[in-house]
């Protein structure tokens, strides 16, 4: 269903909706760059063509999550947190990464027992979905899942390290929106996805003309030819798995964790005790004690390892496991690279036709 | 296994949600003493033989020497909800193991005036020379760090959700 | 003098005096500079120095162990190799250090908003707080002749915005920290471009005992980012890369240098000043200020 | 060579002479001592006992209006104005509390950056024994002198770091390079009395008398000096101790730029040789120093 | 885990404003503890009992005991559960005694406190480590650097002891200053006849061997097992060879100024420097040997008896080891030449007074005659100044030498005694006559001898014809003074040998802002150094008269014999802990250790797979401080007993 609407009305609903639930969105702080907050007023709400530095992410798979409790007492015992009853609406969600939270379903929340999240399901057609064939669900994870509305908005400016395309996310794309907005001349034109997109939005605004209709689907044809970047990405990469030119593109990693924390498909975690609570926090593979082992052995111990295994994750094992590439081209870990590393470059320049 | 069910409220935490802690009327501050072994501790225990009152509100960690106390120790107490913490050694010249106390006063030199800029009230954290044949000052010493800290109030910035 | 710079590199390598020279190639964006490891002659084509040179590269000396490596340093990256070498982290015999004259570098971030060319970029903070310079240690020295007119001139009180700070009341300053501090997201980018920052095993990742919460909270990212600069006392010689690295935009450098500031005031000293400088925390003097203790 | 030079109330005044011979043997070695213009009093005696502010302000004064002139050391030759000016700018670089006030009352940041310098450091230090030595067309050789120091040019050492200071000898340097013969006496530094100048004269006659009768016993035939108080003590008073202590002095008190001046060559008139009290010449010509 | 909490009522002590029955129910609700109990008097052998019955019955493996403060009783519980079979150091104490029953009301807040006091103890005693005593071996011998009269009765006492010493001296000979003193105050023996049977007491033991001629070079290793190289310098005379006979300096063509008579008389080239030396064998002073210097004589070694001369004989180091030093090295005499008033030490009638005792004694250059150096004249008029360079900021040392208010008086006695005619002025600041018989000596002289003391300085000095003329002020008249004098004698104060810092440097010891060696403690630990097994005696420490190196030499020697009598050097181990993993090798805890307990060593990372150089502490020498743990960025330093575990555990249940 295509509908526009006023940017005055959208706010406006928006405002109601803070009624009910707690409303995420963009929101620009000077000096420092656009981050998601909890909005407390919509007033505040980011939606113009400047990309959060955080992704989304971070209201589903949190940074650190307080799992369960173990008081100091003789008894041992354990309390378990239980997952927090709220609802929220994230608004300005772009393409890539609800994309990004789909992939991360297929691991927190696997498809054959999501039922309430219909655009969850990994790209039909691929050679094989799931093969680790995991049922586990997170209950947090999946909580926030549950109790999220995704209002996506369209990428109408990317930047030069943006490449969604070469990973089949489009700038208007749908996957894993409950409802996508489009900025058009004095408004929004507004899409509902799903039902419970439509059981927020759905009585608002007016439908669209054909003309107008045709207008949008030429504009956003144009969105993806806006890309400069544009990367092949190889079925398969095991045939360089020794190559030493993971020794070449890691030297300048600093081995820090901007590109896995700041990235909308990366999950890896920690499991901490800190003063008798049990924690999952944020991990990266580019941390240096990453797979550390309590021997003091660490099967990963350079940069080179580490770096392999982040592009051999996103595009090779995962694709083995669940089918799709762990990468949705945001561009954040090139942004924000300190030292600037590509990842799109690297695969793009992978020697593949090196034989092992 | 006793297993039970908590709530837990938003995992972005805004100070404005944290608990505030008791009335600042009947606050009871609660305060960490890291005290060296050969003069500060031996001054708190003169005190103690020669029955000197001070308020309860203090709880000490013995070190050998005050050049022991490593910052994370502080900030650790003041992270969770402590209300304030006192460093005490030998006077400058006493320290039984020679340059101990010189070294610590460098240190929290710095970390004092660091964790002020940050904003953390200065009467959260102290430091102090207590000889061993200073009971009494141990004693005053003890009783001025409560009622300044009670002034300062509680420490609420910090460990709320512990 | 990018010419006399390939030049003494393909020597040092043709000479085989070093193995590898780390410095700064132009990167994909054509505009600003990126690190780059030579080994061979012909790479050194790609070497080049200019005000886009950025990046502290000492950091990457303790990659190569054993090796003798050659690296492109300015003024502020020397004092972090004197640092390094104060504190054992490298022998001197082993490093090549090919000194370049600097008058500023531009602020990286200003890159993002299209700006371009030298001239209307801004030079980056930590270069206003610099006199422009030849490096205190070098082996070989690459003067800039053309360049020597375009530096910053010097603030005139480097601790001016510092005391500014102080002045504020403490409400003020944990507002000001807590905000900045909330958006740490503990991505240890700050430590893992610092030189000095060289623990195999930071405190932050510790267990045995945990210092302080690893989660990205009030307590854990304050206690990390006081920890971060007080273990960096005396030894922080302000090449800004922490701040740079952020992802979040945390002013970390107010941070560093309020305590450079404070032990310049309190124990006269500075950071990086010469190779057999004592650690500031590994000595004393008998008159160190101790009005604040009761 | 280029010199701010402050003169001082003496020279302009009683030790006209030293003034007189100082420029003479400026000009002779090409030494350019530019006079700062609008000087005022330096501070000395009145002002260092009376308010300390006011004694540093007004060397401090000095200061600033010579750094107007130029970026030039100063030169100066009154022991007094040495002493005071060298003070001033002790406190002002060391001292921030005196700075801020002495600056706002002057209205200008200064931090004692300037250099001051007596004559003599720029004789021997900046011009050179080495140098003057060939210049020297009428040495004084058979004049037995005794440099007399006095105390301010030396005192306190940290302060003036100009010459040693119990056993002084940068003048005793110059007299031997210009010929002359330095005797060796322990009064070098011993106190004319001049700060009881007026007040106690009787003081400076025993004090001044001990100095002269030293210099007698160890067979000096005249005394030099760097201090125009110094000098008016020695000479001014001799008739007078003289009478006092039945005494009959009769030594010459030269400045030592006077009798540098004589060895260059110049003419006596010009060294202001007429306006001592202890008329020098007839001294001068016994030892065949004025052909 | 199953602690045992054990909870003393101490009487009332505890008990009238603690409920300690409560303290110990709540402790049995606390993690791990599987036992807790309370008695009336914890220490006492019944209350003993109840702990070391209650490890058998319930397995306990770890103990809190809340009484009374661990400076009292930790060593009796750690030796309580020992006997029950716990590791000693699985103790820890609550100290709700001094730190909470005595200092607060009686009421719920300080049971609570008690309580908690209590759960800090079983938190901390949680994270305890079952440590062991560290045991190193001693090598059973004693180096006395300097052979002064402070070495020589150090190396005779443990001489005495039967345990080995070894003496190193720099001088061709022992004996030290006190050789060249004349008489000693206040009671007017002779030097030479009290030094020399201990010379030659030390010289004849089997225990002691003499390095003389010889330098330290290197010291390493620690209590117990020091290494230290010795550089004998090159005598040119074989001192086995050698019988002393004399024959050589007799035939010697060179005469140089000696140093033993501070330049008054003369000596050949090769020489004895004074007539009871010991060795009694000569040095060949290479300087100013014509065989050295130009290459011809050779006279003494044409006449030499035994062939025992030797031109070719080079510097030899050799390397012993040792269990404990004593530094015995002594002081030299303040450079008065500072003093311009004073002419610069360019008047030759100006003098210190080890000239004047060189020049009083009856064998020494002038035959016990006191002249005036200038021109050989007997002197009458004598001025004597003291405190030079003492207790002058300026110019000198701050301290007071001691000593030199006696000798002075020594001086103004031998003066008169030596010429009757003669007059002694002595110019004061105090009079510090404090030791026995000191004050009735200095007294004698006044009244008896007719010495004249002024009190104040002396402004300055000033030759006039072959007089010297003294101006100085007396301050009790008021006066302003001259004294046309032949003599002035300068009363030097006493200062650290110009190699001393190199000395401490190379033995790890600190040494003060006047570069004297620091004790370890002022008043309890005067002998001692903060290094471990090395020790103190003589004016290498301060300033000391006879009596005090004498007496000083026997506390160091003590206190070496200490060590010297035990098999192992048994040491706590609650001392620091390097985690190799975690040190990146960057030494701030070897800066800052004062013990030097720290050391660097190679290690094979298995992180990194290489090879790399982190520090290791020195069991021996580490004394539990815990100042490297803080100097240690990365916590890879632990102390023992006071661990960071413990302690953020502590924390942990605040």
């Amino acid at each position: 269903m295509l509908k526009s609407i006023t940017k005055e009305d959208f706010f406006t609903r928006v405002g109601e909706l803070s009624n009910d639930f707690e409303i995420i969105g963009p929101m620009e702080l000077p000096l420092k760059g656009i981050f998601y907050q909890s909005i407390l007023n919509t007033e505040d709400l980011y939606l113009g063509d400047g990309f959060a530095i955080e992704p989304i992410k971070k209201f589903f798979l949190e940074p650190s999550t307080r799992l369960l409790r173990y008081p100091w007492k003789n008894e041992p015992g354990v309390e378990s947190f239980s997952p927090p009853e709220r609802e929220r609406i994230a608004i300005g969600v772009r393409p890539c990464e609800a994309k990004g939270l789909v992939l991360l379903d297929s691991v927190f929340d696997p498809p054959a027992s999501s039922d309430l999240i219909p655009n969850s399901a990994p790209g039909a057609g691929k050679k094989s979905s799931n093969r680790a064939g995991s049922t586990y669900q997170d209950a947090f994870y999946t909580n926030n899942r549950k109790r999220t509305i995704i209002v996506g908005l369209a990428c109408g400016r990317p930047d030069r390290c943006c490449f969604c395309t070469s990973l089949g996310v489009s700038p208007a794309g749908t996957t894993g929106m409950d409802v996508l907005l489009f900025e058009i001349e004095g408004g929004f034109a507004i899409e509902i996805i799903t039902d419970r997109g439509k059981g927020i939005f759905g009585a608002l605004g007016k439908e669209l003309s054909e003309e107008e209709k045709k207008l949008l689907t030429s504009v956003n044809n144009k969105r993806e030819d806006l890309l400069e970047k544009k990367i092949r990405v190889p079925e398969s990469m095991d045939t360089i798995f020794t190559s030493d030119y993971w020794d070449k593109v890691s030297r300048s990693c600093i081995s820090c964790g901007i590109c896995t924390y700041l990235c909308p498909t990366c999950h890896c975690f920690d499991l901490i005790d800190e003063r008798r609570i049990k924690l999952r926090c944020y991990d990266g593979c580019s941390f240096p004690h990453f797979t550390l082992h309590a021997s003091g052995e660490n099967p990963r111990p350079t940069k080179k390892e580490r770096y392999r295994q982040r592009v051999f994750h996103k595009f090779d094992y995962f694709k083995i496991n669940f089918g799709e590439n762990l990468c949705v081209g945001c561009g954040r870990c090139i942004r924000f690279c300190p030292v600037k590393i590509d990842i799109g470059d690297i695969v793009d320049k992978a020697p593949l036709s090196k034989k092992r | 296994m006793n297993k039970s069910q908590i709530p837990d409220h938003s995992p972005q935490k805004n100070s404005g949600d944290r608990n505030l802690k008791a009335p600042i009327k009947d606050f009871e501050p609660k305060i960490v003493g890291f005290l060296c072994n050969w003069c500060s501790y031996a001054g708190a225990d003169l005190a103690g033989t020669s029955r000197i009152k001070y308020p309860p509100n203090i709880r000490v960690i013995r070190v050998p020497c005050s050049g022991r106390v490593n910052p994370l120790f502080v900030l650790n107490c003041l992270m969770n909800g402590v209300d304030g913490v006192l460093v005490s050694g030998c006077h400058i010249g006493d320290c039984h193991y020679s340059e101990g106390n010189f070294y610590a006063r460098r240190r929290f030199a710095i970390l004092k005036r660091l964790l002020e800029y940050i904003g953390i009230d200065p009467r959260r954290f102290q430091m102090a020379w207590v000889s061993a044949a200073e009971g009494e000052r141990w004693a005053k010493l003890v009783g001025e760090l409560v009622e300044e800290i009670k002034e300062a109030g509680p420490n609420e910035h910090f460990g709320g959700n512990r | 003098m990018n010419v006399e710079l390939r030049k003494k590199a393909k020597e040092l390598l043709k000479t085989k005096q070093v193995e590898m020279i780390i410095g700064y190639q132009r990167g994909p964006d054509g505009i600003s500079a990126t690190p780059v490891f030579i080994t061979r002659e012909e790479e050194a084509e790609n070497l080049i120095w200019d005000v886009y040179c950025v990046y502290n590269l000492s950091n990457y000396l303790k990659d190569f162990p054993g090796k003798k490596i050659g690296i492109i340093a300015k003024e502020c990256d020397v004092r972090s190799i004197i640092v390094l070498l104060q504190e054992n982290q490298l022998k001197r015999d082993d490093i090549f250090i090919i000194g370049v004259e600097c008058s500023g570098v531009i602020a990286e971030h200003t890159l993002a908003s299209g700006k371009e060319s030298p001239g209307e970029l801004d030079f980056d903070e930590k270069c206003k707080a610099c006199r422009p310079s030849t490096p205190r240690l070098y082996d070989y020295l690459v003067s800039q002749k053309d360049q020597k007119d375009k530096g910053v001139l010097p603030e005139e009180n480097p601790y001016q915005d510092i005391r500014k700070f102080e002045a504020k009341s403490i409400e003020e300053r944990f507002k000001f920290w807590q905000e900045e501090f909330s958006r740490c997201i503990r991505c240890y980018a700050c430590r893992q471009i610092c030189p000095m920052c060289y623990c195999p095993r930071c405190v932050a990742d510790q267990t045995m005992p945990t210092w302080f919460s690893r989660a990205p909270d009030l307590e854990g990212n304050l206690a990390w980012n006081v920890i971060r600069a007080f273990h960096l006392a005396g030894r922080c010689i302000d090449c800004g890369e922490c701040e740079r690295a952020c992802p979040v935009g945390i002013p970390l450098r107010e941070v560093n240098k309020k305590i450079e500031k404070d032990i310049k005031e309190l124990f006269d000293y500075e950071a990086g000043a010469g190779v057999d400088q004592k650690p500031l925390l590994s000595c004393f003097d008998q008159n160190d200020p101790e009005d604040f203790i009761r | 060579m280029k010199y701010a030079y402050y003169p001082g109330c003496s020279l302009h005044s009683t030790a006209k002479e030293y003034d007189l011979s100082t420029r003479e043997v400026a000009n002779a070695l090409g030494i350019e001592l530019i006079e700062i213009p609008d000087w005022v009093c330096c501070g000395a005696t009145p002002a260092h006992i009376s308010m300390h502010l006011l004694s540093l302000a007004l060397p401090v004064k000095n200061l600033l209006l010579a750094r107007r002139i130029g970026s030039y050391d100063i030169a100066t030759c009154c022991a007094a104005c040495f002493s005071r000016l060298k003070i001033a700018n002790k406190f002002m670089r060391d001292n921030p509390r005196h700075r801020a006030k002495v600056n706002k009352i002057l209205g200008e940041e200064y931090q004692g950056e300037i250099k001051v310098r007596h004559f003599i450091d720029i004789l021997i230090n900046d011009f050179g024994m080495k140098n003057l030595a060939p210049r020297i067309t009428k040495p004084l050789e058979g004049l037995k002198v005794a440099c007399y120091y006095g105390c301010l040019l030396t005192r306190p050492s940290d302060i003036t770091c100009l010459d040693d200071l119990e056993e002084p000898h940068l003048m005793d340097d110059l007299m031997r390079v210009i010929g002359a013969q330095p005797v060796n006496w322990p009064y070098k530094v011993e106190c004319c009395g001049a700060s009881f100048s007026l007040t106690k004269t009787e003081i400076v006659l025993k004090l001044s008398n001990d100095i002269l009768q030293m210099a007698c016993d160890q067979g000096a035939e005249a005394i030099v000096v760097a201090c125009p108080l110094c000098q008016s003590n020695l000479d001014l008073r001799q008739p007078k101790i003289n009478k006092k202590f039945k005494a009959n002095f009769k030594i010459p008190i030269f400045y030592f730029t006077q009798l540098i001046g004589l060895s260059l060559g110049i003419e006596p008139k010009k060294l202001g040789l007429k306006k001592h009290i202890v008329n020098p010449l007839p001294l001068l010509k016994e030892k065949g120093l004025l052909g | 885990m199953k602690i045992g909490v054990f909870t003393c009522h101490c009487g009332t002590n505890i008990a009238a404003t603690v409920d300690v029955e409560k303290v110990a129910q709540a402790a049995a609700e606390f993690p791990g503890v599987t036992f807790s109990t309370a008695y009336n008097y914890m220490c006492s052998d019944p209350g003993q009992n109840i702990v070391k019955k209650a490890i058998k019955e319930h397995a306990l493996d770890r103990v809190v005991i809340a009484s009374c403060s661990p400076s009292l009783h930790e060593k009796t519980f750690r030796k309580c559960v020992e006997d029950a079979g716990i590791n000693p150091y699985l103790v820890e104490m609550a100290n709700i005694r001094e730190h909470c029953s005595w200092v607060h009301p009686e009421g719920e807040q300080t049971t609570a406190k008690a309580i908690e006091l209590v759960r800090i103890a079983v938190a901390k005693v949680s994270r305890d480590r079952p440590l062991e005593m560290t045991y190193t071996p001693i090598e059973k011998k004693v180096l006395i650097i300097g052979g002064g009269i402070a070495g020589i009765q150090s190396a005779i006492d443990i001489a005495f002891a039967n345990y080995p010493a070894v003496i190193v001296e720099r001088e061709p000979s022992i004996g030290g200053r006190m050789a060249s003193f004349d008489k000693t105050f206040p009671t007017l023996d002779c030097a030479a006849c009290i030094l020399t049977p201990k010379m030659v007491t030390v010289s004849q033991s089997e225990h002691v061997t003499i390095h003389t001629y010889s330098e330290i070079e290197e010291v390493t290793g620690y209590v117990g097992n020091f290494t230290v190289k010795i550089r004998k310098k090159p005598r040119s005379v074989d001192i086995n060879k050698c019988t002393g006979c004399g024959v050589c300096y007799g035939k010697c063509p060179v005469r140089v100024p000696s140093e033993f008579d501070q330049g008054l008389g003369k000596r050949p080239a090769i020489y004895i420097p004074f007539p009871q030396a010991v060795p009694n064998v000569p040095v060949i002073d290479r300087e100013s040997c014509l065989w050295f210097t130009e290459q011809k004589c050779g006279i003494c070694q044409k006449v030499c008896p035994f062939g025992a001369i030797d031109y070719d004989m080079e510097d030899e180091i050799i390397e012993e080891k040792f269990g404990a030093i004593i530094v015995a090295t002594g002081f030299q005499q303040f450079d008065y030449s500072v003093y311009g008033e004073y002419g610069y030490g360019k008047f030759k009638n100006v003098i210190t007074g080890l000239h004047f005792e060189r020049m009083v004694n009856s064998s020494g250059p002038t035959g016990g005659k006191i002249i005036k150096p200038s021109d050989g004249k007997e002197a009458r008029e004598v001025v004597f100044i003291q405190c030079i360079g003492s207790r002058d900021e300026q110019k000198g040392v701050p301290y007071c030498s001691r000593l030199c208010c006696m000798y002075t008086a020594k001086h103004a006695l031998l003066l008169r005694e030596h010429n009757p005619d003669a007059q002694a002025y002595v110019f004061y600041i105090d009079i510090r006559a404090a030791g026995k018989n000191y004050e009735e000596f200095v007294k004698k002289v006044q009244d008896e001898y007719g010495a004249i003391y002024l009190r104040g300085r002396v402004s300055r000095i000033f030759e006039k014809g072959d007089k010297l003329i003294v101006r100085g002020a007396d301050t009790l008249s008021g006066a302003q003074i001259e004294i046309e004098a032949d003599l002035v004698v300068m009363a030097t104060g006493l200062v650290a040998m110009p190699d001393a810092v190199s000395l401490a440097q190379m033995l790890h010891i600190p040494y003060d802002q006047n570069n004297l060696f620091t004790e370890a403690h002022p008043k309890l630990a005067p002998v001692e150094t903060i290094t471990s097994g090395i020790f103190l005696t003589g004016a290498c420490q301060a300033p000391k008269d006879i009596p005090d190196a004498v007496a000083t030499a026997s506390a160091a020697s003590v206190k070496a014999l200490g060590l010297m009598v035990q098999d192992k050097l048994a040491r706590e181990p609650l001392i620091a802990r390097v985690i190799p993993e975690l040190c990146s090798g960057c030494r701030a805890c070897i800066e800052a250790c004062p013990f030097s307990a720290i050391e660097t060593e190679e290690i094979e990372d298995l992180r990194l797979r290489r090879k790399r150089t982190v520090v290791k502490v020195i069991e021996g020498v580490c004394t539990g401080c815990g100042i490297c743990t803080t100097a240690c960025r990365m916590s890879a330093i632990d102390l023992e007993g006071f661990s960071n575990r413990q302690i953020m555990e502590e924390l942990a249940v605040l």
